[in-house]
């Protein structure tokens, strides 16, 4: 392990990483724009320079390597590199650089979406001289789309060359180049393409300016009127780990959030700009009760009583009365909630089934990016806690009597097939748990409101077995209640028990009780990046008290 | 007491009732006026000729106001304390001779309400009833700043009641009477037959003494506004609000006319002799009343936008270790000279 | 040992107190004869002076187009959040890509301490000399992009109380 | 001084010196049957480093010593590439080896191959070298034919393909980095070292890239051996080189000397003097890249490395330039700095950014709406770009760029203005041209 000495500081680094990512992991900041971790090096920026004894000129520290000096040769007698960051010769080299970069940057601020994340903004402030000795016309180019989501404004680019090594090396897509050369040289696009893969998106994450912009986003809102929150996207199985920036609970964007195990820095634009379906869905904010043919709003007290009543008048001695239609799309603690309704309360009375995919075709990308085939975000926990699950039941239930039925609904971008159709208009009683209006709710005879996937809380299993948290990025609203606690409710009323979960945590501790390879699987625990999910067998568990297998 | 004698009582009653009430009203005006002349303002010129009907406006405002009785307070006392102070105040107008005496239909009619032989006792007795009514407006309130108003009232008034009563001993002393006429009539003559001239210190005494007796700056700590949001009053809204200043301007026409009879002659014109001319000695004898009694009102007026408030400590300093055995010492003084001359 | 430093020894003269407390008297009986200084504001209109903060407005460019590129810069500044701004891409060809289609002061809100129009990078946003814009409704204390620019059609030329009242 | 026979351009005038046969004639391919007879190719790295061959192209380093620098253990293939791009202004002495003497250079590059164990070699040639590129094309064919390369060269077992590529016309391509990211298909883009190119080079494998000049030195290396080689010139250089002088020299064109020549009798006695009997005023001793030097301080000045180095500029590519007192200095510098603004590759910020900015200076100097302010920023900004020749003064801060293009830009621009500064204020002062 060489040892090394930054500014004051000693730090023993890995062998062969570089100065700058050695300077950054100790929270010693070295400015640069070309860098990016996923990226090849190519050190053009000149941002980055730093002063190493006993080289003669300035080294960018993005691409110097730390190696092993043999003991004889050691700097001060002990150590294999020592970088100086904050001489005056740095900080003067930083000024120039900025002053280079900013002679042609039109300092539009003001109507810039990149303002307040801006590196170039950032660092003029920290290391730039305040002013321009600049007295020319500045260059002047129009803005141009570059895909249908993306437009870039060529006096804002810096030339850091990311965007461009992004499509040649992370999708692959080789849509960018640069155009010309010298002063003239500008990105530009190819003509016969568009930057449209589908991972366009990240281009605009990854630009350090304010040069590559979302059309989803420009001019919408100012960095600093965003709240933050580190969340997981839901739009495949996945799992991967975003930032929702949202003001008012209304979500704005989201951007990709770095996890290794994951996702790695990016996601792809399926997850960007997903949240628009929820806007445009007709949302249900209230339990709903199927009258003259419409709906109409109902108490949770009204709607709980009217359960009961059509539930326990079932209880007739038949079998297989009941059915429960589980959803990938929910999370593991409203999935163990759902199983151990139909598990235990109705027991041998229920059959449990989930609704039939529809597959899109997987997507890889080379360097190793992919958006799975399964998009729903959870198939891993509707396998793990609803254990009897049948995939087939459709077959089943037709042969059998099933008139009540209790749905959790997939969402807004699932459609229902005629025969499924057909199977839920013949039900008696339809409970459907929803966020939105979809033709499965439209057949319900009950609508319990849950919330919608950006409101959810709670943790979900990737198609990896890694439990992520996923964490609410806009709040609740109106009388919609979580997921976990309408099935609570649930078993309370028709199961008479008296379970008091006062949040998912509670829940999520109950889970790891009884599903050990879920035992400790606490936010305090897995955190922001996650956990991979224990490798322990897990036999069906059944209620306290009960009689039936139990589970260590 | 025949008939007519009562009917006069009850025209002068009448009389010197509207009166006070007509200069509550123009002290209003007066103080609103002078206060903004001496800011640089203009104050109130909107209402009638030179905003002369603004006290009216106020009144009318007083009146249309909504009239609140706060949950917690004692409410007959609260109710009775404004009256209280009221009542007092005009009372002590009945003792004050405003004018030598009138010859009507064969009658003479001295220009006094009630001409009694303890009118300085009256006097004194009827102003220390008054501080009744603030204490009681304090308590009755419960609220912590009334209460701290009344308490501070009541503190201040019996510092300064005692000094202001020693200041009139000696007065009395020359005089020989506590019948008020007697004391104006002792002042007739020449200008140096006034009291001021004749008893400086007991002036000054009795005029600081006044002052805090009618709770007027520099001496208000019972409503000083900035510590005690207002002091005793300020649970009190609408026409009960309103009567606690009338009865403090009323209080200070009494004491300016008080201050007129014991040191400035009362009605007295120097070198003029009112009862020689007959009605028209009256008449004139009661304009120079008003007059000098204005002067005082005025004065009122004056200091209070001139000097700033004294601290409560200060207060009782100056009133029991200054004013008392300074007016002790006056006493003593006049009776020596007294004797001595005698 | 703290030292007591007098800075003040008072003569007899001013301890007897009474000359001070003539002169005193002298000095507010002299004032009450000064010139008044009283505006009577209805009939006449105090002008106020360069600098004064009163109501907003925001400016336009020569060619009618609103200066305002809805960069929030004031809404961030504003310590008492009263600006709302929702922005939009400009509709215009030319110029900043960017404006506001709506922007809104609480002037319930404001305190007119002027930040806002310190931060703004266009000088689009100023106050005005305006400060008589009571109303009876919080609504009406509502002011949107419209009355905005209207106040700098108002006050664009001229101070806005030297102008004739012919409304 | 003993008269010095040309040894590069000893049989040029030949109207067959670029035919195989005419090259035959003269003693061609002698030195690559000696090698394969005799030698391995640590020996001919051994051969070279002792010969103390400097490479030609403009760095002047050491040519067996990057040689060396090839892993030993590698498991890629190596590469050797000929820089034939030569684009330096007041350059054109490859231009003439490869038209006149294509078999030199190509045997040269065999011996170069077998050193460093290459069987495949490009040619990166300048596309505006169409003539050129004509020769060197039948030469190559010429050499597969008599199986100087291809399989099994001579029956030593040895394999070499030589592919000839033609560059598109970019000065940013004779940087080596450049020239291998350009002959890889990609934008000429130079590459961030480290890694070296004899490390990770073309398709990252390691590569060898020598200049023209110095590939056809090779072959009089091996056949007269280091020692003759080391005893031309002085201590400070050896060996043949080709001078070009251009400009005001009443006869211009390239001549062999050793290293070490004075510039002085480059200029008066092969240049035979100034057109016309003028005075000189200012030298370029290596192309447009290197400083300027006044003509007092060309007396008893070598041409050689080390001692360029010490005057601080440099022999670059030897391209000397010289001007008469006629010359305009200001507008020399502005069409200089448009030359690098022109070249600029755009990739780094100093040279990409910088480069316009000068040009803009200078132009408005030029136009005589410059101010004084305007020529300390030309000294700044040059600093910027590439920092000062003499690391101590610059405070140690030089070489800013990827490339060596940033200095290139920033030396001989920042020493018109030291050397010729006066010319500049009165260009600020009257806007008129005085000289």
């Amino acid at each position: 392990m060489p040892l090394i000495k930054i500014d004051d500081r000693e730090i023993e680094v890995e062998k062969g990483i570089t100065v700058l990512q050695a300077a950054t992991a100790e929270g010693i900041e070295i400015p640069y724009y070309c860098y990016h971790p996923a990226l090849s090096i190519v050190g053009s920026c000149r941002m980055c320079l730093v002063e190493i004894e006993g080289m003669p000129k300035l080294q960018v520290s993005c691409n110097t390597s730390i190696g092993e000096l043999p003991p004889e040769r050691k700097k001060d007698g002990k150590y294999d590199m020592i970088v100086r960051t904050q001489t005056e010769i740095v900080k003067r080299e930083r000024e120039n650089v900025l002053e280079f970069l900013l002679l042609n940057h039109p300092l539009d601020c003001p109507v810039c979406d990149q303002a307040g994340e801006c590196f170039l903004q950032d660092y003029s402030y920290k290391y730039g001289r305040a002013h321009s000795r600049f007295l020319e016309e500045k260059r002047v180019r129009k803005n141009e789309y570059l895909g249908s989501n993306v437009i870039i404004n060529h006096n804002r680019c810096i030339m850091c060359t990311r965007c461009v090594r992004f499509t040649r090396e992370i999708s692959g897509t080789n849509e960018l180049f640069v155009q010309a050369r010298g002063d003239n040289s500008k990105i530009s696009i190819f003509e016969d393409k568009s930057l449209d893969n589908l991972l366009a998106g990240n281009v605009i994450d990854i630009c350090p300016v304010g040069a590559l912009l979302s059309t989803d986003y420009i001019h919408k809102n100012r960095f600093w009127n965003l709240e933050e929150k580190k969340s997981i996207c839901t739009d495949c199985s996945v799992g991967c780990n975003i930032l929702v920036y949202s003001q008012n609970n209304r979500i704005f964007r989201i951007n990709a959030r770095e996890n290794h195990s994951v996702n790695g820095y990016f996601i792809c634009d399926i997850g960007r700009y997903g949240f628009h379906r929820y806007e445009d869905a007709e949302k249900v904010t209230s339990p709903l009760i199927r009258s003259d043919g419409g709906f109409k709003p109902i108490s949770w007290e009204g709607a709980l009583k009217e359960i009961y009543e059509q539930f326990s008048r079932s209880k007739d001695g038949e079998k297989h009365q009941i059915v429960g239609i589980a959803s990938p799309f929910h999370t593991n603690e409203s999935l163990f909630m759902f199983g151990r309704l139909m598990d235990n309360i109705f027991k041998d009375k229920s059959i449990i089934g989930k609704l039939p995919f529809i597959e899109d075709y997987e997507i890889h990308f080379d360097s190793g990016f992919r958006i799975s085939k399964d998009r729903s975000p959870n198939r891993q926990g509707l396998l793990d806690f609803c254990l009897n699950l049948e995939d087939e039941i459709l077959q089943k239930v037709k042969t059998g009597k099933v008139r009540l039925c209790y749905a959790l609904d997939d969402g807004v971008d699932r459609k229902l097939d005629e025969e499924w159709e057909s199977f839920f208009k013949s039900q008696r009683f339809l409970v459907v748990q929803t966020y939105a209006m979809t033709p499965l709710a439209k057949l319900a005879h009950l609508i319990l409101p849950g919330p919608s996937p950006m409101e959810r809380e709670g943790t979900m299993t990737n198609d990896q077995g890694r439990i992520q948290w996923l964490k609410p990025s806009v709040s609740l609203t109106n009388k919609t209640r979580p997921d976990w606690e309408i099935i609570m409710e649930f078993m309370n009323t028709v199961g008479k028990r008296e379970l008091k979960y006062s949040s998912v945590n509670e829940v999520n501790l109950e889970m790891g009780e009884r599903f050990p390879s879920y035992r400790g699987m606490t936010f305090f625990k897995i955190g922001y990046q996650g956990l991979p999910k224990k490798n322990i067998a897990t036999s069906r568990p059944s209620e306290g008290g009960q009689a039936g297998n139990t589970v260590t | 007491m025949d008939l007519i004698g009562f009917i006069i009582i009850c025209i002068k009653v009448v009389v010197v009732f509207a009166a006070t009430m007509l200069a509550v009203m123009g002290m209003i005006y007066a103080e609103r006026r002078i206060s903004a002349f001496i800011q640089h303002r203009l104050g109130p010129n909107r209402v009638g000729p030179k905003g002369l009907f603004q006290p009216l406006a106020d009144g009318l405002k007083f009146l249309m106001k909504e009239d609140i009785i706060p949950a917690a307070v004692n409410k007959p006392l609260y109710l009775l304390a404004p009256a209280m102070l009221l009542i007092p105040a005009l009372m002590t107008f009945a003792v004050i001779p405003f004018g030598s005496s009138l010859t009507l239909f064969g009658r003479q009619i001295s220009l006094q309400v009630a001409d009694i032989n303890i009118g300085v006792l009256y006097i004194l007795a009827l102003t220390s009833v008054g501080v009744y009514g603030i204490v009681l407006a304090g308590w009755s309130s419960n609220s912590k700043y009334p209460l701290l108003g009344g308490l501070r009232s009541s503190a201040q008034l019996i510092s300064y009641e005692l000094a202001m009563g020693l200041a009139i001993v000696a007065i009395v002393l020359m005089t020989g009477s506590l019948r008020l006429n007697d004391i104006v009539t002792s002042q007739q003559g020449h200008l140096f037959s006034w009291y001021v001239f004749k008893q400086p210190v007991a002036f000054l005494i009795f005029l600081i003494a006044v002052y805090a007796e009618t709770n007027r700056l520099p001496f208000d700590l019972a409503e000083a506004e900035q510590e005690l949001v207002g002091g005793y009053h300020t649970e009190y809204s609408s026409m009960k609000f309103a009567m606690f200043f009338m009865a403090e301007y009323a209080n200070m026409i009494t004491a300016a006319a008080l201050t007129v009879t014991l040191f400035f002659g009362g009605w007295d014109i120097p070198f003029v002799d009112e009862a020689a001319m007959g009605n028209w000695g009256a008449l004139l004898s009661g304009i120079a009343f008003i007059l000098k009694t204005a002067f005082f009102l005025f004065l009122y007026i004056w200091v209070r936008w001139t000097f700033p408030r004294f601290r409560y400590d200060q207060l009782m300093n100056l009133g029991w270790k200054v004013m008392l055995p300074l007016a002790l010492l006056n006493i003593f003084i006049t009776g020596g000279i007294l004797t001595i001359i005698s | 040992m703290a030292t007591v430093v007098k800075s003040y020894e008072p003569t007899f003269r001013d301890k007897l107190y009474i000359p001070a407390l003539f002169q005193g008297l002298m000095l507010t009986f002299k004032h009450m004869f000064k010139k008044k200084v009283t505006i009577q504001y209805p009939d006449e209109k105090h002008v106020p002076p360069e600098g004064y903060r009163g109501l907003h407005r925001l400016n336009k460019y020569p060619d009618g187009r609103i200066r305002c590129v809805a960069c929030e810069m004031c809404a961030a500044a504003c310590p008492a959040h009263c600006i709302h701004i929702v922005p939009e891409p400009s509709p215009w060809e030319e110029g900043k890509e960017r404006y506001p289609v709506r922007f809104d002061i609480d002037l319930l809100r404001c305190i007119f301490c002027g930040f806002c129009e310190m931060a703004c990078p266009e000088k689009a946003i100023e106050l005005t000399e305006i400060y008589d814009f009571a109303d009876y409704s919080r609504e009406g204390l509502w002011i949107d992009k419209a009355g905005l620019l209207e106040i700098y059609e108002l006050t664009k030329t001229q101070n806005y109380y030297t102008v004739p009242n012919d409304e | 001084m003993a008269v010095f026979k040309p040894i590069l351009t000893r049989y040029i005038h030949r109207k067959d010196s670029h035919t195989l046969s005419g090259y035959k004639n003269v003693g061609g391919y002698k030195a690559l049957e000696k090698m394969f007879k005799t030698m391995a190719p640590d020996e001919v790295i051994e051969e070279v480093k002792a010969s103390n061959l400097r490479g030609r192209g403009g760095a002047g380093f050491p040519t067996g010593v990057k040689w060396g620098f090839i892993p030993k253990d590698s498991q890629k293939p190596t590469y050797l590439i000929c820089n034939a791009d030569e684009g330096e202004p007041g350059t054109f002495k490859d231009r003439l080896l490869l038209s006149k003497a294509p078999h030199m250079m190509l045997e040269g590059m065999i011996i170069s191959s077998f050193a460093i164990d290459c069987h495949l070699a490009f040619i990166y040639i300048r596309g505006e070298f169409y003539q050129e590129y004509k020769v060197l094309e039948k030469a190559v064919e010429e050499a597969y034919a008599a199986n100087f390369l291809g399989k099994d060269i001579l029956g030593s077992g040895f394999d070499l393909d030589v592919v000839i590529h033609r560059g598109a016309g970019a000065y940013i391509c004779g940087e080596e980095m450049g020239l291998i990211e350009s002959l890889e298909g990609k934008r000429g883009w130079p590459r961030i070292k480290p890694p070296f190119p004899a490390v990770e080079g073309y398709l990252m494998c390691p590569t060898i890239v020598n200049n023209v000049e110095t590939l056809a030195c090779l072959p009089h290396i091996l056949n007269r051996g280091a020692d003759w080689f080391k005893s031309i010139g002085s201590e400070k250089g050896s060996g043949p080189k080709l001078y070009c002088i251009s400009g005001r020299v009443n006869n211009p064109g390239v001549y062999e000397e050793p290293l070490g020549i004075l510039l002085t009798d480059l200029i008066f006695k092969r240049g035979r003097g100034l057109i016309d009997g003028r005075e000189l005023k200012a030298v370029f001793p290596g192309g447009s890249s290197s400083a300027i030097l006044r003509a007092d301080e060309i007396d008893g000045l070598q041409m050689d490395f080390d001692s360029l180095s010490a005057a601080k500029t440099m022999l670059g590519s030897a391209g000397v330039i010289v001007m008469d007192e006629t010359v305009d200095m200001v507008s020399v510098c502005l069409n200089i700095a448009r030359f690098y603004e022109h070249e600029s590759c755009g990739q780094c910020t100093p040279c990409r950014e910088g480069t316009t900015w000068l040009v803009k200076i200078l132009n408005r100097i030029y136009q005589g709406k410059g101010s004084l302010n305007d020529i300390d920023m030309i000294f700044e900004i040059t600093d910027n770009i590439g920092g000062l020749i003499d690391p101590e003064a610059s405070g140690g801060s030089f070489g800013k760029t990827i490339c060596p293009f940033g200095e290139a830009v920033a030396w001989p621009i920042r020493s018109f203005v030291e050397k010729f500064e006066e010319e500049f204020i009165a260009y600020v002062e009257k806007g008129v041209d005085v000289s």
